[in-house]
């Protein structure tokens, strides 16, 4: 059993133990979550060490007949784009777990125990090539987080709940038929050979086919990421979600869009993604621009999170479908980013919420005169999703529009207006909350940040400026295996250069597809 | 002879049962419906069908029909009462109906391959011998079987009406 | 007057029949009746499997047809049964007044 | 010549599973009079049903045909009679705290369960018209008495009456349907249907063929309740007691899909050009009524029913692929089907109490908590309806598309799958009553789960899980018994 | 190796240690610490500047790379040359001074240690934007000090106003260096690199431009990167709000260091301006326009912070005229001698609401002079250094801009006098009505301890003598030749003259007849109002930007957009699948009579299509 596959499965045995434990021991359960996640997490640390010692590639292979007719394997493994997310996955459990330590007070166990079995579908989504196995971890990931919000969300839970689960379901039933439909053609659902068919020219489609698989695919993805206008449930499931459901939702559940997006439909389908990637950057954009500006507006801290989502998604997107290295990598480095740092927003929000039972701003402000610590750290969170230079978004930030920039630069300078309406929106709501007179309704509820609010908070405070700092530790890995993918994704695609630039530089010749 | 008999006979068995369509109380259906059962059993006849011929007045006109016959009489049943509730039904019924009637004859006209004349003693396959032949031989497993149906059918009026009967 | 009449006619005469079946159950309001119309279904049923083995030179389809009448019987007790039941339950016969179940 | 007829001991064999359960439901009938504990006679019919099972089972170690090709044991009759006397079985097991509730523990209900699953395996084993007639009476008449059990409950006889009247009205289409195939080809043997339809020579009697196919179609879609001769089903569903709810929905259906697929992937296989469209049509209606009107459903039963009808359309869907990979996945669906299906019925059998009182999804409000494990079977079992990975309810749905888009139905592929995304809502609607809602005075007197109940839910929900992360279990099986015996 | 990093650590070490245990410390400790951190990095600044020697060439230092994406490599590297080496000197020396100075200035507000760490770690940005080798490090130090900025201005977090103007400060900046951004791509689409050497090195032999190319739009870029950080037309609005700081940040940060950067950037990437006439012209044409514009303003305003903070704005207008005009070197020269002389302001102004216990209306202070002697004499100092009187520092750098403008257009040169005079005239009358007249506050004045004044009297001899002793167009030559030309003694006395007769009207009108700014005032009626109220600009921002963006965000967007279309469309979606449903449920009349009829009417279709299409199309 490699490591990979021990990763994997503890979340789930973890599931069944916690299942298994005595209702009432409160105490019992929640130190056996967060013992069993610490420890996963430890473990997935192991997961990068064929990344250091011997470079990039495909490691923790395992490849096992599951069912034989249609053949469907269970063949996982990670490589440098896997890699970080899964480190994600495992790191934000355990941090749900010490945020949800006091504001999980009903139904502990069960509580804890879909926690696991998020955590279980999360890493399986980033680690299965095999599109069956794929879409099976995507799905189950979708009942834990349905309940997550359902059971122990806010008053308009259940209207949320069931959106998300809708939403998601509408798009992931087309992305079947595509995985079919690309079986039948393929005869394997496997990943890996899919894309060595396709590269070899073995596997060809049609026109219609290809860009109608591209849809379909990207269609379900999209909905994930979300990508405008695709995104209503994105506020509705954040704002009734409880801490610990926004910050994986935020921090993870979001990446399997764009991870999704990266791993199948740039490499799958090159020619259709190239077609449909002015309009699917457009949406992008809007979707900055439109979540930065809604964001502007909104009255409730979560929900303003998460409208800020929208938008840092849409950067993502944006740099996925530029379609060279630096858009890529930024693309995939954001998407860590903006795990962390919106995981941490959530987190913070979520600690106010704690305190006072609201997430109006209207109900906040001056707290940072009672509370310096936590407005100290909700500070840094802040300033890291506004990407702030040597905090971890900038990175990702400067590499997408980089990235665009090379294809045009007119895409960047719309999209680029989106870094400063964050800095408007975010800096407009720390104002509010924040500085300013303490409000009366704070007094007495509001108490600075504990031990354990912030050990949970700390990590990601480190990977912020570890993050914006000293990027060698994870953007090679990401690099490389984006390298691939865009290798991969140039296969069949008649690429003309135009616009050789005045310096000659090979990074910013263009590419366009030839046109048909 | 055949012709007259048949024009007769098919006359009478729907009028019979368009008098069973028409008539209100259901006592005058049930005979109808005895009359269109004793026409069609003529029609068998002059089909070579004895047998069928004979059980036709015997197990259906006589014990089936009886039976009918009984339970509206246990039941006291009246004519019904002319409340056009459905209109739903008359809605949909009617064209439903006539559609069916225009399809089922263009098909029989149109499709069937020319049919021969039908003429009284061009078969005889229908003797009582030459069926219980067959059911005791080739059809013996569905006529075996039947019993069970008709077990069912006693358990059912048993579990349905015990305490009535 | 012809002196035969081609077996199309009697399939002709059973789908009137059966056609005949099928207005009665629509349009009685009767239960017991609604069941009548379904025998006279069965009826038109039987004359053309008679007329097809009549066609064919067969004695398989009176072989069918003697099955429909036994199951017509078997039916015809048990539906009664449950006609039964219902009168019971809700003194009336009329078949539209059994819709409580909808929607 | 008589010597012929005489059925050989393999003959017999094949026939076990139809004789032991004959045999034992008349012994029942006997015995009903002397017991006293009637829950003995449905330990009996219990240990009837396995020991049929069994016999199925051992019947397939000889395969072939019997009783003059009446009947043939293949793999594809072998599965489906394990299928419905399984569905007996859990049926039993639902039925015994329900009768005891409603005080209706006459020794009857057990040998027509027994009947009606003879029924049903005579169904799923014929290979000749007049067998399949008569079985599909058998099942159909037992289950009309079943639907009207409860002879003191208004519900019950609407049900029965209903089922009953609109059964056997379906049944005369059947059976003119069945006069004109006999008429056209001569024969009433599948087999030979196909030897004859196969012949070029036919084109002339297209039509006829066309017109015996419509009408046939008419008793078989009413059966597995597909669009437009899906009515009945919701009231006869409602009204009937929640076990042979239960029952319904899975077992006679099953066997229902088993002579549907039979009859016109054998028979009418050469035509299936022409009547595909149609089933692909009737498919699509099923899905769209069955999910849409679920939607708005408050009676859970009645809510299960239209989802059954869903369903059914899922199944038709496999049907007008007609290939082979269409109908092993149909019959993995029924089986993953069936066992949700009853699992979900039963939580209902549980639930409703005396006369059938909580029947309401509102009524279930804070299950979840009141009974988190039956909360959390039902889920297992909504979960699997809704077709999420790791149950058996996905891969049903996920081969039936797949048998779709073989055959290049993609819309049919697409549109059947948006329609399972609806579906979603009504399933989760429940599960979002049962955990996201405050308990009610509903659930205050729930008593534990009687033993029965919950051996079916736990073996209906182990079912679903295995078959969700196994399920070349039963699909291997299926995909080799799919090649009918033609 | 000459461990530049050690420059900007040590602030960066200062400020960790108050920023994390600074408030259990001592207040002794922590600005012990604040100050040493800052003192210890001006002598490191000084011994590596003398360890390198003349520094024809740039040094580098390259530490690791910071990220790296396909060709594109981006180090975390430091780089001195003249000119970062005229900025150091600048910026640690200052910082060293003002840093003292807080430390009395302070003495007595809350959350002093907070204070501190910031001014660090502002420091430490600052630091890091005069070091930088490249642009992305450059950018680093450029959002950083932003940030502090940002943070200081908001300061006092009871203070609402300290809040708007520190996010406004941010979010303006940001605005700049949208455009920045944007050069950097640009430059990196097409040189592949953001190394100031490999840059420059590509730029160099390429032609000037004619016509609007790729470089004038990077130049124009940049450009709107230095108009955010510098205060520039049209995005200068921040900086008068940014006086919602503590005094000390104003003198540093929105006076002597920060605000300067701009100039810096464009200085620093002359190679790119001058291949790009336009772009220059630009450049020149908005340095002018915000040289009046700030000057006018800063006449009529009463908050004396608020009359530096214009001069501030329009003294920058002046370095970006030098830079339009091609005189960088006097640029960079102006930045020094404008350090030195509008720090001594600032922190002399501290002194002054110091000692009047935080006023800041000039019409409750007047005749303070007796009573902060000090304080006065260091003013006056910079009162005459920043006329442009000759031999003080402020003389010689405008001179050297009001040249070179008049070298390159003559109308630029007159503007530039103009706004001299103007510039004279508002500083006096800042200090007439601060120190002449009698005193019309109710505060009991009295005068700074040794620690603040310490470091203004350093800076007072600084703008005395700083513009002479420190010849910075020599010293940056090889960076950016000097024109060679002589100097036009009657343009310069032209100049001066513009100085001395601000200065006397401003006597005439504060001291003499104070009436007589009533009566200009009244007379000019409108206009009077209009450059009162800073030309309303802050309220067309609002009106055309600001308002639209949120009330369309939010009724748009959000209520309409988002909650009706999108929204409506999904939920739109439920209501008609459940009105499907409720349609269907039609069909289930419970009427076994109509459900006959739909069996029968099935049966009919079914039976059309089977029989009658199969059978009829053979």
């Amino acid at each position: 059993m490699s490591l990979l596959n021990l990763v994997l499965a503890l979340p789930l045995i973890g599931f069944l133990l916690v299942l298994f434990l005595p209702k009432n021991n409160i105490n019992a359960i929640r130190l056996f979550t967060l013992v069993l996640t610490l420890g996963i997490f430890v473990l997935s640390l192991g997961l990068t060490g064929p990344f250091f010692a011997s470079g990039n590639g495909n490691w923790f292979v395992t490849d096992v007949p599951w069912i034989q007719s249609p053949e469907i394997r269970y063949h996982v493994a990670i490589d440098g784009l896997s890699l970080w997310l899964v480190i994600l996955s495992t790191l934000m459990t355990p941090i749900c777990v010490l945020v949800s330590w006091n504001y999980i007070k009903d139904r502990v166990k069960e509580f804890y125990a879909f926690l696991l079995l998020l955590e279980f579908g999360l890493i399986g989504v980033f680690v299965a090539l095999d599109l069956f196995l794929f879409y099976v971890f995507w799905e189950v990931c979708l009942v834990p987080m349905y309940f997550l919000i359902g059971v122990w969300g806010h008053e308009r839970r259940i209207y949320a709940a069931v959106k998300f689960f809708l939403y998601t379901m509408a798009g992931s039933v087309l992305m079947l038929v595509a995985i079919i439909f690309l079986y039948n053609k393929g005869g394997t659902f496997d990943y890996v050979n899919l894309v060595e068919l396709i590269q070899r020219g073995r596997l060809t489609f049609t026109h219609t086919e290809q860009l109608w698989l591209f849809l379909a695919f990207f269609f379900a993805f999209a909905i994930k990421v979300p990508l405008f206008p695709l995104h209503t449930w994105l506020p509705d499931a954040h704002v009734e979600a409880p801490t610990a459901g926004s910050i994986m939702l935020a921090a993870v559940m979001l990446k399997m869009g764009t991870y999704g997006i990266v791993r199948f439909c740039l490499p799958m389908f090159p020619n259709a993604a190239r077609e449909c990637a002015p309009y699917i950057v457009v949406l992008a954009i809007i979707g900055i621009i439109y979540g930065a500006l809604v964001a502007l507006v909104q009255p409730n801290m979560k929900k303003l999170v998460a409208y800020s989502s929208v938008s840092h998604l849409g950067f993502v997107v944006l740099g996925i479908f530029s379609f060279n290295q630096n858009g890529l990598d930024g693309a995939v480095y954001q998407m860590l980013n903006h795990g962390i740092s919106t995981g941490a927003l959530f987190m913070l929000v979520g600690y106010l919420y704690e305190r006072t039972h609201s997430l109006e701003i209207k109900d906040y402000g001056g707290v940072a005169n009672i509370s310096p610590g936590l407005a100290t750290v909700f500070l840094i969170t802040t300033l890291a999703s506004i990407g702030l230079p040597t905090l971890n978004n900038f990175i990702g930030e400067f590499l997408v529009l980089q990235g665009s920039a090379q294809v045009n630069i007119w895409w960047t300078a719309f999209a680029a207006t989106g870094v400063i309406l964050s800095a408007g929106y975010m800096l407009w709501m720390y104002q509010r909350s924040f500085l300013g007179e303490t409000n009366e309704h704070l007094k007495g509820h509001m108490h600075d940040i504990n031990a354990r609010e912030l050990a949970a908070a700390l990590p990601l405070l480190i990977l912020m400026v570890w993050m914006g700092v000293y990027t060698k530790t994870f953007l090679p890995f990401v690099s490389q295996a984006n390298a691939r993918i865009l290798e991969q994704s140039r296969s069949g695609v008649e690429l003309r250069v135009v616009n050789q630039n005045p310096g000659g530089n090979v990074a910013a010749v263009r590419e366009i597809p030839n046109a048909r | 002879m055949d012709a007259f008999l048949f024009f007769l006979f098919a006359a009478i068995a729907v009028a019979c049962g368009i008098n069973l369509v028409v008539q209100t109380h259901p006592i005058s259906s049930a005979l109808s419906l005895i009359g269109v059962m004793g026409a069609l059993a003529v029609l068998y006849l002059l089909l070579g069908a004895e047998f069928m011929a004979a059980a036709q007045m015997i197990v259906y006109a006589g014990a089936i029909m009886v039976l009918f016959v009984f339970v509206i009489m246990l039941l006291n049943a009246g004519a019904e009462t002319r409340k056009s509730r459905a209109t739903f039904a008359k809605l949909l019924g009617v064209p439903a109906l006539i559609g069916f009637l225009m399809t089922v004859s263009f098909l029989i006209q149109a499709l069937l391959p020319r049919t021969e004349p039908v003429k009284f003693g061009a078969f005889t396959g229908g003797t009582a011998q030459a069926i219980g032949k067959k059911l005791f031989t080739e059809y013996l497993l569905p006529f075996e079987v039947t019993s069970v149906l008709i077990l069912i059918a006693i358990l059912g009026a048993v579990v349905l009406a015990r305490k009535e009967i | 007057m012809p002196q035969t009449v081609p077996l199309s006619w009697y399939l002709i005469l059973s789908a009137i029949l059966f056609g005949l079946g099928v207005a009665g159950f629509i349009f009685r309001r009767n239960i017991i009746t609604v069941f009548m119309s379904i025998e006279l279904m069965l009826n038109a049923v039987n004359l053309s499997f008679i007329a097809f083995s009549y066609q064919l030179r067969q004695v398989d389809g009176h072989i069918f047809s003697f099955f429909v009448m036994v199951v017509a019987a078997a039916e015809a007790a048990v539906g009664l049964a449950i006609i039964l039941t219902v009168f019971k339950n809700r003194a009336t016969l009329a078949i539209d007044e059994v819709n409580s179940l909808k929607n | 010549m008589p010597a012929n007829f005489m059925p050989s001991s393999a003959e017999l064999l094949r026939f076990l599973p139809e004789m032991i359960l004959i045999v034992m439901g008349t012994l029942l009938m006997v015995l009903e009079p002397l017991t006293k504990d009637k829950q003995h006679l449905g330990v009996i019919a219990l240990v009837s049903l396995i020991g049929a099972a069994w016999a199925s089972v051992m019947a397939y170690s000889n395969p072939g045909a019997a009783f003059q090709s009446m009947l043939v044991i293949d793999g594809f009759a072998t599965f489906f009679r394990v299928l419905v006397i399984g569905v007996g079985v859990l049926t039993l097991f639902c039925s015994f705290a329900y009768l005891k509730r409603e005080n209706a523990e006459d020794g009857e209900y057990y040998p027509l369960i027994l009947f009606s699953v003879v029924g049903q395996c005579i169904m799923v084993t014929a290979n000749e018209l007049i067998i399949l007639f008569i079985g599909l009476e058998i099942s159909s008449i037992a289950s009309y008495i079943l639907a009207g059990y409860l002879r003191d409950d208004k519900r019950n006889n609407e049900s029965a009456l209903k089922y009953f009247l609109l059964g056997s009205f379906a049944t005369a289409f059947l059976l003119y349907g069945i006069s004109w195939i006999y008429g056209v080809t001569g024969t009433t043997n599948l087999a030979e249907i196909r030897r004859v339809l196969a012949n070029k020579d036919i084109a002339p009697s297209l039509g006829l063929i066309g017109t015996s196919a419509a009408l046939m179609f008419v008793g078989f879609a009413f059966k597995v309740s597909a669009a437009p001769f899906q009515v009945w089903a919701p009231d006869v569903y409602q009204g009937a007691p929640a076990p042979v709810s239960a029952f319904l929905s899975a077992g006679p259906k099953a066997a229902a899909f088993a002579i549907f697929l039979r009859v016109y992937m054998t028979a009418f296989e050469s035509v299936a050009d022409t009547w595909a469209p149609v089933v692909a049509v009737s498919a699509l209606a099923t899905m769209i009524i069955g999910n849409f009107a679920a939607l708005l459903q408050n009676n859970i039963k009645r809510m299960l029913a239209y989802s059954s009808i869903a369903h059914a359309g899922y199944v038709m869907v496999a049907l007008t692929a007609h290939s082979n990979i269409g109908t092993a996945a149909a019959m993995f669906y029924l089986a993953s089907y069936a066992f949700m299906n009853v699992g979900a019925f039963a939580v209902v059998t549980h639930f409703a109490r005396k006369g059938e009182k909580y029947v309401s999804i509102d009524d279930m409000a804070g299950l979840g908590w009141r009974q988190p494990v039956t909360a959390a079977l039902l889920t297992v079992f909504l979960l699997s309806l809704i077709g999420v990975p790791l149950t058996g309810g996905f891969f049903g749905k996920f081969y039936i598309f797949k048998a779709a888009l073989d055959a290049n139905l993609v819309w049919l592929t697409i549109l059947g799958l948006l329609n399972s995304a609806v579906a979603a809502y009504y399933y989760l609607r429940i599960i979002v009553v049962m955990y996201f809602k405050e308990p009610g005075e509903s659930t205050a007197d729930l008593q534990p789960l009687s033993a029965g109940v919950q051996a079916v839910l736990w073996s209906s929900a182990a079912a679903i899980l295995v078959l969700g992360v196994y399920p070349s279990l039963v699909l291997d099986f299926a995909g080799q018994s799919a090649a009918l015996a033609k | 190796m000459q461990q530049l990093w050690l420059i900007p650590a040590l602030p960066l070490a200062g400020f960790l240690i108050n920023g994390l245990i600074g408030k259990r410390l001592p207040k002794m400790v922590v600005s012990l610490i604040a100050v040493a951190s800052v003192v210890l990095s001006f002598g490191w600044v000084l011994k590596t500047l003398s360890a390198l020697g003349s520094l024809e060439t740039a040094y580098v230092e390259r530490y690791f790379t910071w990220f790296e994406s396909g060709t594109l490599n981006i180090g975390f590297d430091l780089a001195v040359d003249r000119l970062t080496a005229v900025m150091l000197l600048v910026v640690t020396g200052i910082g060293s001074l003002i840093h003292i100075y807080a430390t009395g200035y302070m003495e007595h507000e809350g959350g002093y240690y907070r204070f501190f760490a910031y001014l660090n770690l502002f420091m430490f940005f600052m630091l890091m934007l005069v070091l930088g080798g490249n642009f992305l490090i450059l950018f680093v130090g450029w959002e950083g000090v932003g940030l502090c900025s940002y943070l200081l201005i908001g300061f006092y977090i009871l203070k609402k106003s300290a809040g708007d103007a520190a996010k406004k400060a941010f979010i303006v900046n940001r605005i700049g260096d949208f455009g920045f951004c944007l050069a950097m791509f640009l430059i990196v689409v097409n040189f592949g690199s953001l190394d100031f050497g490999k840059v420059f090195e590509a730029v160099k032999p390429m032609p000037v431009e004619a016509t609007a190319g790729i470089l004038t739009a990077i130049a124009l870029l940049l450009f709107v990167g230095a108009t955010g950080k510098s205060a520039q037309v049209p995005l200068y609005v921040w900086l008068p709000d940014a006086m919602e700081g503590p005094t000390p940040v104003s003198a540093l940060i929105h006076a002597a260091t920060m605000v300067t950067a701009g100039v810096y950037m464009v200085a620093r990437s002359a190679v790119i301006f001058e291949r790009s006439p336009m772009a220059m012209e630009v450049v020149a044409i908005v340095g002018l326009i915000t040289a009046v514009m700030a000057a006018t303003i800063g006449m009529t305003q009463y908050d004396i912070k608020k009359v530096f903070a214009y001069s501030t704005v329009s003294q920058l207008g002046y370095m970006f005229i030098a830079c339009g005009v091609g005189a960088f070197s006097a640029g960079i020269y102006h930045v020094v001698t404008h350090a030195f002389f509008k720090a001594l302001l600032f922190l002399g102004a501290g002194s002054v609401i110091h000692a009047v216990h935080g006023e800041q209306d000039m019409r409750h202070m007047g005749g303070l002079m007796k009573k902060i002697p000090i304080t006065f004499a260091v003013l006056t100092c910079a009162w005459v250094s920043i006329a442009g009187i000759p031999p003080f520092a402020g003389y010689f750098s405008k001179d050297e801009i009001l040249l070179a403008a008049h070298h390159h257009h003559p109308w630029m040169y007159w503007v530039g006098v103009v706004t001299a005079g103007m510039t004279a005239f508002y500083v006096s009358r800042a200090m007439f009505m601060t120190f002449f007249g009698k005193y019309r506050g109710h505060a009991h004045p009295h005068e700074s301890p040794f620690v603040m004044w310490g470091p203004l009297a350093v800076l007072a001899v600084l703008s005395l003598a700083g513009g002479w002793y420190f010849k910075v167009p020599h010293y940056l030559e090889p960076l950016f030749p000097l024109s060679g030309e002589a100097h036009d003694m009657t343009l310069v006395a032209i100049s001066v003259g513009a100085g001395a007769l601000g200065i006397g009207l401003a006597y005439v009108c504060y001291v003499l007849s104070p009436g007589i700014p009533d009566t200009v005032s009244g007379a000019l009626g409108p206009i009077y109002k209009l450059v009162y109220n800073k030309y309303f600009v802050d309220e067309v921002y609002d009106a055309t930007i600001v308002n639209p963006m949120v009330g369309g965000s939010r009724s748009v967007l959000w209520r309409i957009v988002d909650a009706g279309i999108i929204d409506g469309i999904v939920n739109g979606t439920a209501t008609v699948s459940r009105s499907v449903g409720g349609a269907l449920r039609m069909l289930q009349s419970g009427n076994i009579r109509s459900y006959a009829a739909w069996v029968t009417l099935g049966g009919v279709a079914v039976l059309v299509v089977l029989g009658v299409m199969a059978g009829g199309a053979k």
